[in-house]
C-alpha cells in the first residue's frame, strides 16, 4: 500500500454513465491486474474503491460508473485536478492457474479489471477470451480495446440491443475454456459459479471503512476462514467460497 | 521545546496520540507505512473470550463528516490473541499496547482481563462495556450506573493492571455511569465509543446497514464527545482518554483542554491512515502557536 | 405528478417541509425573501409564560457540519405572541401554523398550551420537552417517561387541537419516553431536539459559549435524529414530526423512509435561508428519480 | 437582505494578516455605512459577518483580518472565485445625528465601516476626523485613503512604534467633536463610551447563527429592549447601551 498524489490526465464519457479516468502519477504499489485503489473525494468522508483497468510505471486508468455522490463528482474531474490515491490494494488475481485458454468474464463496472488481466495473460501466450455483459447497447465500452489485444470477444446484453441477448452465461454455454476469471454484481457471480464447468476466481465487491485491513468492515466467511475482501480479496477462488 | 509526555496511571507516554480500538487492527497494516512505535500507545481490536465473526455485511456506511460502522467484534478470541498476534505485534512495537476487551457476561469479561493481565506487552486494559454493535451485551453494561459498577469492580478483583472502563455516549447521565466506575476501583475512563446511528439507502429503501444500526464516529461526533469529557472531568479524578472525532492536533488541545489526559484517534485511520503520524507531527509547532509549553499542565484547563 | 401532501393529525400540508423552531423567528425575515405560504408549516419560536431574555452571550459556536447554540428560549412570552406576533405573522402566513411551547413547570405549560389553545392560526401545538439550553426545567421533562408522562397528561386535559411532544435525544431510551408521551394521550411526536455539545476556545483556553454547553445542531446530527425516529417509529403508532439536520430533499425521504410524516428544518436556514423552499422546489423531481409517486406511501418504508 | 453570488476582482495583504477584498455583484440592497454582508465559506458550516468598507453600484470591498479558518479560507481567494452573499444587512449608522464635526474612531478591524462613513459624511460636507488604532505599525493600512477623502486621520499604535503612543482614547483627549462613530474590540468599545465627550453611535460584533434576525444568537440588553446585533444593530447609540 502507498499513498500518494495522482495527476488527472483524462476524463472522459465512454457510455452511459460510464467514466475512464487516466492518471499520472506512482504506479509501483501496484502490482497485479486484480487490486483495486482507493480515492479521497472532496466531500465524501470515507473514500471510494475503483479496480486498476491498466497501468503502466507512470500512468494509472479506471473505468467507474457514476451510481452516487462519490462517482459523480469524479464525472466533474478534468484535466491537471489532483487526487490523494492509496494504490496497491487487495490481493488481485492468480494468473498462474489460468491454463491456456482461460475465460474472462465482467459485468458492467465489473469489466475494468478483466483489461489488464487479459492484457497480460495474451502477453504470456495464453489464448484468452473475453464475455463483456452489459444491460443494453448503451452501456458498452471497450469492445474494441479487447480486440486490439487480440482475445475473442463475446458480447451480451440484457436486452439484446446487441450481441448475445441474454446474460453472460448465456454466452458461457458455448464456450470451452480451461480456467475462469469474473467480476461484475453478485447476482452475476451466483449465476456463473452455478454454470461454470472449470474452476476459476471471483472479485467480490463490499462496503469498505478503510480499505487496507484495518477496520474489519468489510468481512466474509471462507472455506478457509473468515477473509477480508479489501485485503485477502477481492479475488476469492471458486473452491473457497460459500454462498 | 514543547513537551508532549503525559503519563496515564504509572505509563510513561511520548505523546497522548493513541490510535482508537477497531481502527487500527493489530498494528501490522499501519506498520506498513510508518513506524508505529513514534505512538503514545495504541489499542487493539475489542477482543472477547470466544473467536468472532461479528455482523453479517453491509457493515459500513458513510454520513456527513463521519461513519457508522456495525462490525461487531469481529476478533479471533483472547486466546489466540495472546498466543499469535501479541507476540507478531511485538516485532513492530515495543511500547506498551493497551488491551481493549468486550464480553458478554461479567464472567467472560472477567475471563479475558484476567488472561490478559499477565502479558507483559500490555499497559493498560480498557474495557469496552459501550459496544452499540452487539445484542444482550456491550452496550447494556455501560447504560445503568448498577451495571458499570459490578463489571468493574469485578474487573479489578482479578487484575493488577489499570483498568479503564470505555462508556458509551448513548446515556441520559454519563456522569453516574463514570462515577460509578470511579467507586468500583476504575483507573481511569475512556470516552466515548460511538453513538447509534443509521442510514437508509434511496434506491433499496432499506437501511445501509445489514445489522440497521451502528456506531456513528468520526468529525462530526467531537462536539458531543467533547461535552462529555468536560461533564466527566468535573464528577471524577481518575484520568481520562477522550476520544471521538478527532482529526487534527488542534483536537487534541481542545480535547485536554476538557479534561483528557490522553486521546484516542479513530474513523480518521481509516480515510488518513497516516494521520496519527500527521498529528504527532504537528503536535509541537501547534502548541507554540497556542502558547503551550507542555501538555500534562493544561488538562482540563478549560475548566 | 408526484404527490407531496401529507396529513398530520387532521392537518393537512401541501407539502412535509416545516422550519423547525427557533431557526425561524416568527417567520417575518424569511417572508421577506419568498413567499412563506410556500411551506407545508412552520413551527415558531419555543414560546414561554413570561418573557425571556436567555442566556449570556456568545450563544453559538460552529462545528465539523453542525453548530452549537444556547439561546435559552428567549422570547416574548405568550401574551405578546398572542397579542402581538400572531397578528403580524397573519399578514405573510395564511396557513396554519405550529405552536412551539416550553416551560419550567407543569403549570408553565399548561398556562401556555392553555392560552394557545384558542388560536384560528395554530394548526398543532409542539411541546418542547427537550431543551438543553435552560437549567431546572425543559430538557429535564423529556429525560424520563414518568414526568414525560405527566407533562403531557396534564397539556391534552387542558387543549383541543392536536398535541406532539417534542423529544431530547439526549437520553439512553428515547422509545420509553415516546411511548409514556403516546400513553398519556399525545397526538404526535416531535424528534429531535438538538444534542448537547460543547466546543473550546484554543486562544482563550475557554468554552467557546457563555453557558458553556449548547445544542448541537445541523447535517452532523443526521444520523442520530434518523435512527431515533426508526426505533420510535417502530415502538408507536401516533404520527412523527422528523427532525435534525435535514439539508436536501434526499434527506426528506430518507427521513420519511425511517417513520417520519413530515419534518423540520433548523440549523440549515441559518446558513442557507432559502433552503426549505428549495427543497420543495427539488422534492418532485428527487421522488421522480427514487420512483416515488406519493409521500404518504413512503412513510417508514424502511421498516 | 439579498443572498447572490460576487466575484472576486482582488484580494490584497495590505498589513500584516490583514486584507482588501475587491468583488463585483449585486449591491443592490447595501443602503448604509456601517452595514455587513455574511459570506458562505467552503468548509465552514456558518456564515462570516463582515463589515462593508465601501461600495457603489457593483462592486464592494471588505477588508478582513486573518483570525481562523474562515479568515484564513478568504486570503487565499482569487481573481475570478465566487462567493456566495447575504447583503444589506444590519441597520447601518445614522448620518442624521453627526453635526458639523464628527469624529470618526476606528480599531483594527473595526477600521473598515468607517472609510464608507467618512466618505458619504464629507460629501455631506461635514469636516469629519478619523483616529484609526493599531497594535502596531505592520499593521497600519488604509491611512492614505482616508486621506484623500480629506478628512484628518490621527494615528494611535498600542507600542508607539507609529503617530500617537496608547490608545485610540489617547487621540481623542485632543480633539473636539460634534459626535462620534467607533467600531473596534469591545474593550475599545469601553473605553471610548468613557472618554468620549459628545453622543455617539458603536457598532458591535457578536458571534452570529444567521446574521439576519431569525435565531435570537447575537441579542443583548439595550435601555430599549433586547436588540439582535444583527439586524437592530450591529449599530447602537450611546444613550441606549447597557455595559
Ligand atoms: C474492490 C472494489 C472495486 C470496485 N471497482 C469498481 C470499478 O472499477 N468501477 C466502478 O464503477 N465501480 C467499482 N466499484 C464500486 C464503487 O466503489 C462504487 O460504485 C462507488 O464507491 C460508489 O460511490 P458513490 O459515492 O458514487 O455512491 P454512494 O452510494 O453515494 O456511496 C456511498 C457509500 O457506499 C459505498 N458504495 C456504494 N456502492 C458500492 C459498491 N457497489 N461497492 C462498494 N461500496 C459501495 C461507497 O464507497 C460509499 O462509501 C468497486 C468496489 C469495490 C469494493
Ligand atoms: C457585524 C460584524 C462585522 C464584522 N466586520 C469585520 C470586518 O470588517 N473585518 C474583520 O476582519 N472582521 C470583522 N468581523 C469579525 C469577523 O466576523 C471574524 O473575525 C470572523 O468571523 C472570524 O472567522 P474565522 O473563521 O477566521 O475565525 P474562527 O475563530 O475560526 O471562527 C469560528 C466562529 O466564530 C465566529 N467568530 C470568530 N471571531 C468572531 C468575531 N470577532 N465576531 C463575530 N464572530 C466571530 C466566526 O464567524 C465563526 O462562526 C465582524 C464581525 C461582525 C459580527
Ligand atoms: C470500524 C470501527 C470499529 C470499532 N471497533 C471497536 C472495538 O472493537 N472496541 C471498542 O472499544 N471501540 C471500537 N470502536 C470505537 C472507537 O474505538 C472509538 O471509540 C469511536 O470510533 C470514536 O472515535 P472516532 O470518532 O475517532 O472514530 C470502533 C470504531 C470503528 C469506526
Ligand atoms: C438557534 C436555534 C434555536 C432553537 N430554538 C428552539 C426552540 O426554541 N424550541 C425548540 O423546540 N427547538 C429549538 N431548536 C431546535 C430545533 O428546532 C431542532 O429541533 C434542532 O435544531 C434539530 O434540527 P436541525 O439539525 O435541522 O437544526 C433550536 C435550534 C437552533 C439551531
Ligand atoms: S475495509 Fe477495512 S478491513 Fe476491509
Ligand atoms: S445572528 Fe441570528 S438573530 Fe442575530
Amino acid at each position: 500500500m502507498k499513498q500518494s498524489i495522482f495527476t488527472v490526465e483524462n476524463n472522459e464519457c465512454l457510455a452511459k454513465n460510464t467514466y475512464e479516468l487516466i492518471l499520472s502519477g506512482d504506479t509501483s504499489d501496484i502490482t497485479k491486474p486484480g487490486q483495486f485503489v482507493n480515492i479521497k473525494l472532496d466531500g465524501c468522508f470515507l473514500r471510494r474503491p475503483i479496480s486498476v483497468c491498466d497501468y503502466d510505471d507512470k500512468t494509472l486508468t479506471l473505468i467507474y460508473k457514476v451510481v452516487g455522490r462519490g462517482t459523480e463528482f469524479m464525472s466533474k474531474l478534468t484535466k491537471c485536478d489532483k487526487l490523494d490515491i492509496l494504490t496497491g490494494l487487495g490481493n488481485g488475481y492468480d494468473l498462474s492457474k489460468s491454463g491456456d485458454t482461460p475465460l474472462l468474464i465482467g459485468g458492467g463496472a465489473g469489466i475494468p479489471p478483466m483489461y489488464k488481466l487479459a492484457k497480460e495473460l495474451i502477453k504470456e501466450g495464453k489464448n484468452a477470451a473475453v464475455i463483456l455483459g452489459f444491460n443494453e447497447e448503451q452501456e458498452l465500452f471497450y469492445e474494441d480495446k479487447f480486440k486490439e489485444l487480440g482475445t475473442k470477444v463475446y458480447i451480451t446484453t440484457a436486452d439484446g440491443s446487441k450481441g448475445i441477448k441474454g446474460f453472460v452465461t448465456e454466452a458461457m454455454k458455448n464456450i470451452s475454456y480451461s480456467y475462469f476469471y469474473v467480476c461484475g454484481p453478485e447476482p452475476m457471480l451466483r449465476a456463473v459459479y452455478k454454470e461454470s464447468i472449470a474452476e476459476g476466481q471471483f472479485s467480490f465487491e463490499e462496503r469498505m471503512g478503510c480499505g487496507f485491513g484495518a477496520c474489519m468492515g468489510c468481512s466474509c466467511k471462507t472455506k478457509y476462514g473468515n477473509k477480508r475482501i479489501c485485503k485477502d480479496g477481492p479475488v476469492l477462488f471458486k473452491e473457497e467460497i460459500i454462498w | 521545546m514543547v513537551d508532549t509526555k503525559i503519563t496515564l496511571s504509572g505509563l510513561a507516554l511520548d505523546n497522548p496520540i493513541i490510535p482508537a480500538s477497531g481502527t487500527f487492527g493489530y498494528g501490522y497494516e499501519y506498520a506498513e507505512l510508518y513506524d508505529i512505535n513514534m505512538l503514545g500507545s495504541f489499542s487493539f481490536k475489542g477482543t472477547t473470550k470466544e473467536p468472532r465473526f461479528g455482523n453479517p455485511t453491509p457493515r459500513i456506511a458513510e454520513c456527513s463528516e463521519g461513519m457508522i460502522n456495525s462490525v461487531g467484534l469481529q476478533n479471533p478470541g483472547i486466546e489466540k490473541v495472546i498466543e499469535e498476534e501479541l507476540p507478531k505485534l511485538k516485532k513492530c512495537f515495543s511500547k506498551k499496547v493497551i488491551a481493549n476487551i468486550s464480553g458478554f457476561s461479567i464472567e467472560e469479561y472477567v475471563h479475558c482481563c484476567e488472561k490478559i493481565d499477565g502479558e507483559k506487552q500490555v499497559g493498560l486494559i480498557e474495557v469496552n462495556i459501550s459496544c452499540p454493535n452487539v445484542h444482550n451485551g456491550g452496550m447494556a453494561f455501560g447504560t445503568s450506573p448498577e451495571s458499570a459498577f459490578e463489571v468493574t469492580k469485578a474487573i479489578k478483583e482479578i487484575t493488577k493492571k489499570p483498568v479503564y472502563m470505555k462508556l458509551s455516549p448513548n446515556v441520559t447521565d454519563i456522569v453516574s455511569i463514570a462515577k460509578a466506575c470511579e467507586e468500583a476501583g476504575a483507573d481511569g475512563l475512556s470516552l466515548i465509543n460511538t453513538l447509534l446511528g443509521m442510514r437508509i439507502d434511496l434506491k433499496t429503501k432499506k437501511p445501509v446497514i445489514a445489522n440497521k444500526m451502528g456506531g456513528f464516529s468520526g468529525r462530526a461526533i467531537f462536539p458531543v464527545a467533547l461535552r462529555m469529557v468536560y461533564q466527566v472531568y468535573e464528577a471524577v479524578s481518575i484520568p481520562i482518554i477522550g476520544m471521538g472525532g478527532i482529526s487534527k492536533a488542534e483536537d487534541v488541545i481542545e480535547m485536554m483542554l476538557a479534561g483528557a489526559r490522553a486521546v484516542q484517534i479513530g474513523a480518521e485511520n481509516l480515510v488518513n491512515p497516516y494521520i496519527c503520524k500527521q498529528i504527532i507531527e504537528d503536535l509541537p509547532k501547534t502548541m507554540e502557536k497556542y502558547k503551550i509549553e507542555s501538555l500534562e499542565n493544561i488538562v482540563g484547563g478549560a475548566h
